[in-house]
């Protein structure tokens, strides 16, 4: 099978490798899109995309959601000396899955004086700004739903639609807890949103753009951290932080704090309900860590240091989707670290490190990078 | 310039207090081995609990089904919550004389509170704990044990 | 100071009350009437200066109700034990002493809601544990067919 | 008639009151707050208790002295060994009986141990209360070790029932003083990362100083014991103050701090973790020789007359008052029990702190509830 590859991909461009043809997906997305042209006409064309990648997004967005509560159940157990999940199937692999079916047969609870439409409708708003977001996400070269010349801009506006859905699922459970929950969750997005977008825009000042496709362009020679050195890497930092912020994930789960509110906004949800919620904020977590990943450590560009021919060479034998991938679990599991070591911070404290600590750094830091950006002192 | 100093240095020792507590736990997690964990049902072979554990009360009867319960009663009277339950019989011994013997001694787990009184009165020493921790039945009668064997004697020597 | 000036100290500040010299802390009989009184001298005075009430328990002693106090200073670590009584079992009163010693609330709360002793002048005299159709059970006379099993 | 038109923006109007408990995460058991917030900040909070009320002062008079230790072990059963040596020693002392040294101190060493398990328990659940999950498993991973060794020598793990008037009822496991030494060994380093982990953490420093202050004045007139009371320097300990079992005969200070806020309660519990294991390596090495348990009648009838015996549990000073009137029965039992004392002052120091702050405070009490309903 391989050769036949080779061959016939090395008739087309002789100076790239092989592998460098093959892990390039424009042309296998670009083959779909014109033989779908030939067959009908661009409307269903159109249309027909949109369901293909609909249908792919959904089936990716199941198993990233599935793997993911799967490791964090592991990685949690392992910080804590257990074994976590090892009853379903080898090391408990099906664990989640078997979850996934329990919470599919489970009764949905009608809640007495609840506000039927918006508790219902709650959940849905919640895993839609998830799923939306995941469009813009380059996965790898040319493995793209859309390419939006405003990509930064459109997941950071997207991915912070989901606290209406959360306010709203604390508003109409006529929960005393989830309104709590729902209130902290609002004040504390409202703040956080601002640090993620000083956080990037340290990133956007470097790379000159805000389209995805041309920010993981830009970082071929070098990823951006290191290309920013100093200021880069609080940015870094500082977008992690604030990004565990607003995916309510701990030590910032003041929203859920499940020592204090019970469960928070989603008290009241069961069955499928709650598994929405579940499924988003893992969803969420893998869309921020995507994006640090992208802006910061160079998407699916693989690693390389400048003179090391033979190094890069085999840096690039990996898969720049694999890259992508490991990137962003890298981060998620950053993120995943913070939440089992550090205790819950109060509501007010939350604020003040906003207000106080991450606002301002993220100020000068912005200052900083321009600067260094206008004398060209990067690499 | 001082406040500003302090500032930094906060967020420095913050940080620093913040990575000292993920070296904790991302030491433990690269340590697969200092898992504590016991996978319970798969163990059962080699799990062994410690002779002295408070198990269930049990009459032990050797190989000839004797036990060496008397049916005084002394367990009963000191057990608090009126767990243990005698009841005795007279029989008529070989030599044609009457005599207490039990004929049934009832035991109630479901309200044993493993205070160890009644192994611990007991004149000739014929209750003991066994090591048994799986309890759960079906059934709450299943709970109410007749702890002597059907068809066990006093043994020989024991008054 | 020890037990003996203890007791003089307590009769210098009431002739009447009977001290009794127990097994571990010394004893004092109080009129329920003079209790509130002792209570806040023992408290205030200088030489006193029981400021820790340990422990409040109310007895029945078959007859009588009862209320013990045990009190400690922490300054000079000395002991005193008050006992008042009273023989209306049907609205036995006290004063309270919540506002010397705020740990009396709950104490007293419990006596009341366990023997149906009543404290004046106690901020919130509610039933602790049980809810209002209990009667007191801790009493000798308390009767209860279904929760008490005796063989 | 004049209609009164209701004041909407008086504070009685804008309460929120929420019903913490019986069944929340954060209450330890079936402990029912009733809150009331303005917004966030607690305005005052009221404890519903009696949820496992079992009436043990009652039960206790119906029984025998032996039997009173298995329901002192349902009351703090976080430290039931302590409970029991606290009924065993009024007992003793009623008869006026010679303890022999070896039953004393295999007791001091049994209670520290009891004392550390229970607070690693409590480090291991405020931690969780924080937010920490992983505190939780550090805590409850190194209890088991002094479980094991609990189960090894009394057969029971949580609930031991090991002392009985006299005595104790078995003799010490051969492996007892091994074992005891492999966990000091263990623990003295295992310590320092709970530091590492929680108490030098700055969210954690954020959490909890300054948090719920309770003044000396305060805590005397409350009548707050133990470390919760320790925190605001009322030198609270029975083992010093009225020295039982073996504890005159061993140095240990009394960890005493000032603050008396949620980190000193905290730092109090961790520092006596340390003395604990002190106190137990001066007798681990040197238990005496002798009978584990003395002779006892077979009926136990305490001369008439009234007992007072105060014992410091991991969680305060418990006194067991028996009033007895000569038969094998106790004619009245109090028990003074330290968390129904020190949850009176819950609301006297949560007021004007928000609800995370509730959550922090009733975790630096270490409130353990049927200890309060008993």
């Amino acid at each position: 099978m391989l050769p036949e590859i080779v061959a016939l991909n090395t008739s087309s461009s002789l100076s790239v490798p092989w592998w460098k043809v093959v892990y390039d997906f424009l042309p296998l997305t670009q083959w779909i899109d014109s033989s779908l042209h030939n067959a009908m006409s661009p409307f269903w064309t159109t249309v027909t995309e949109m369901l293909i990648i609909g249908v792919l997004i959904l089936l990716f967005y199941a198993l990233v959601g599935l793997f993911l509560v799967y490791a964090e159940r592991k990685v949690c157990a392992f910080m804590q000396n257990r074994l976590g999940p090892n009853r379903v199937g080898p090391f408990g692999i099906f664990q989640t899955i078997a979850d996934l079916f329990k919470l599919l047969f489970k009764e949905l609870v009608p809640i007495k004086n609840a506000d039927g439409f918006l508790f219902n409708l709650a959940p849905f708003i919640v895993i839609i700004a998830s799923f939306m977001a995941i469009a813009a996400i380059p996965f790898a070269k040319g493995l793209h739903a859309i390419d939006l010349n405003i990509g930064v801009l459109y997941v950071i506006a997207v991915s912070a639609m989901g606290v209406i859905g959360v306010l709203l699922a604390g508003w109409s459970s006529n929960n005393k807890y989830s309104l709590i929950g729902a209130m902290r969750s609002g004040a504390q997005i409202v703040s956080y949103e601002l640090s993620v977008g000083l956080a990037i825009i340290t990133i956007v000042i470097m790379a000159g753009s805000m389209q995805l496709s041309v920010i993981v362009e830009a970082q071929r020679d070098g990823w951006f951290i290191f290309k920013g050195h100093i200021p880069a890497f609080i940015a870094f930092i500082i977008f992690l932080i604030s990004s565990t912020a607003e995916t309510n994930r701990g030590p910032f789960d003041l929203a859920e704090a499940e020592s204090e509110l019970t469960a928070g906004y989603h008290t009241e949800y069961s069955g499928i309900k709650f598994a929405f919620f579940f499924l988003a904020e893992y969803i969420n977590m893998f869309i921020v860590a995507s994006i640090a990943a992208t802006v910061f450590l160079g998407g699916w560009m693989p690693f390389h240091v400048g003179p090391w021919e033979g190094f890069n060479h085999i840096m690039d034998f990996i898969p720049p989707f694999i890259w992508y991938i490991g990137k962003t679990f890298f981060v998620i599991f950053l993120m995943m670290w913070f939440k089992w070591t550090f205790p819950r911070l109060r509501i007010d404290q939350l604020l003040t490190l906003e207000w106080k600590y991450l606002l301002p750094i993220n100020l000068v830091n912005v200052l900083i990078m321009a600067f260094i950006v206008l004398m060209g002192w990067h690499f | 310039m001082r406040s500003i100093i302090n500032y930094l240095k906060e967020i420095i020792l913050g940080v620093w207090s913040l990575l000292k507590g993920m070296k904790v736990t991302g030491s433990y997690f690269f340590r697969p081995s200092t898992i504590v964990t016991q996978k319970y049902p798969s163990n059962r072979k080699d799990l062994v609990m410690f002779e002295r554990f408070k198990g269930e009360v049990v009459m032990p009867h050797n190989e000839k089904n004797e036990h060496k319960c008397t049916g005084c009663g002394i367990c009963e009277l000191n057990c608090p919550n009126g767990t243990i339950e005698v009841i005795s019989k007279t029989i008529i011994t070989e030599d044609g004389k009457k005599k207490r013997a039990i004929d049934k001694h009832i035991y109630r787990l479901g309200m044993c509170t493993f205070c160890a009184l009644c192994v611990k009165t007991c004149p000739s020493n014929a209750l003991a704990f066994s090591q048994k921790f799986e309890h759960a039945v079906f059934n709450r009668a299943h709970l109410i044990k007749t702890l002597n064997k059907p068809g066990s004697q006093l043994m020989k020597g024991v008054e | 100071m020890d037990k003996i000036q203890l007791g003089e100290f307590i009769k210098s500040i009431d002739q009447d009350l009977e001290i009794k010299e127990g097994k571990q802390y010394l004893e004092v009989i109080v009129p329920a009437l003079k209790l509130y009184s002792l209570a806040k001298q023992l408290r205030d005075k200088k030489e006193a200066q029981f400021d820790y009430l340990f422990c409040l328990s109310g007895v029945d002693y078959g007859q009588d109700l009862g209320v013990v106090y045990h009190l400690r200073s922490t300054i000079y670590d000395h002991v005193i034990v008050l006992k008042t009584r009273t023989a209306d079992r049907e609205n036995p009163k006290f004063d309270s002493v919540s506002d010397i010693w705020k740990t009396a609330d709950f104490h007293e709360r419990e006596a009341f809601d366990l023997l149906g002793i009543r404290f004046a002048n106690h901020p919130d005299l509610r039933r602790l544990f049980l809810d209002s159709s209990w009667g007191f059970p801790l009493r000798k006379d308390y009767v209860d067919d279904i929760n008490i099993v005796t063989k | 008639m004049e209609e009164k038109v209701k004041d909407i923006t008086s504070d009685e109007q804008q309460e929120y009151v929420i019903n913490m408990g019986p069944q929340h995460p954060s209450t330890h058991g079936v402990l029912r707050l009733v809150v009331s917030l303005k917004g966030e900040i607690v305005k005052n909070i009221e404890p519903h208790i009696g949820y496992i009320h079992r009436g043990i002062e009652k039960m206790c008079e119906s029984i025998t002295y032996p039997q009173i230790i298995h329901l002192t072990d349902r009351m703090d059963y976080l430290s039931a060994h302590i409970n029991n040596e606290a009924v065993c020693l009024n007992v003793e002392k009623a008869l006026e009986m010679d303890i022999p040294d070896r039953i004393k101190v295999i007791r001091t060493i049994m209670s520290e141990l009891t004392r550390i398990q229970s607070h690693q328990l409590w480090w291991a659940s405020f931690g969780m209360d924080l937010g920490g999950l992983t505190c939780f498993f550090y805590g409850l991973r190194d209890r088991e070790k002094i479980l094991d060794i609990f189960e090894e020598t009394c057969g029971g793990r949580m609930l031991v029932s090991y002392n009985c008037p006299g005595g104790v009822m078995y003799d010490i496991h051969p492996n007892f003083q091994k074992r005891v030494k492999e966990f000091i060994k263990y623990f003295r380093k295992i310590l320092p990362e709970y530091d590492q982990l929680l108490s030098g953490n700055v969210i954690f420093h954020e959490r909890s100083k300054g948090i719920g202050k309770l003044s000396l004045e305060d805590a005397i007139s409350y009548g707050v014991t133990g470390p919760s009371g320790r925190a605001s320097g009322f030198s609270c300990d029975v083992r010093k103050h009225e020295p039982y079992s073996a504890y005159d005969r061993i140095i240990f200070k009394e960890i005493l701090h000032t603050e008396g806020d949620t980190f000193s309660r905290y730092i109090t519990r961790i520092d006596e973790m340390w003395e604990s294991m002190n106190i137990i390596e001066q007798l681990i090495d040197n238990i005496p020789e002798g009978p584990y348990s003395v002779k006892m009648k077979p009926v136990i009838k305490l001369p008439e007359g009234e007992y007072y015996q105060r014992v410091e549990t991991a969680r305060g000073e418990l006194g067991v008052y028996i009033i007895s009137d000569g038969n094998k029965n106790p004619y009245r039992v109090k028990f003074r029990s330290p968390n129904f004392v020190n949850l009176s002052v819950f609301n006297h120091i949560t007021k004007g702190f928000k609800i995370a702050d509730l959550v922090a405070i009733g975790g630096s009490l270490d409130l353990v509830i049927p200890d309060i309903d008993r």
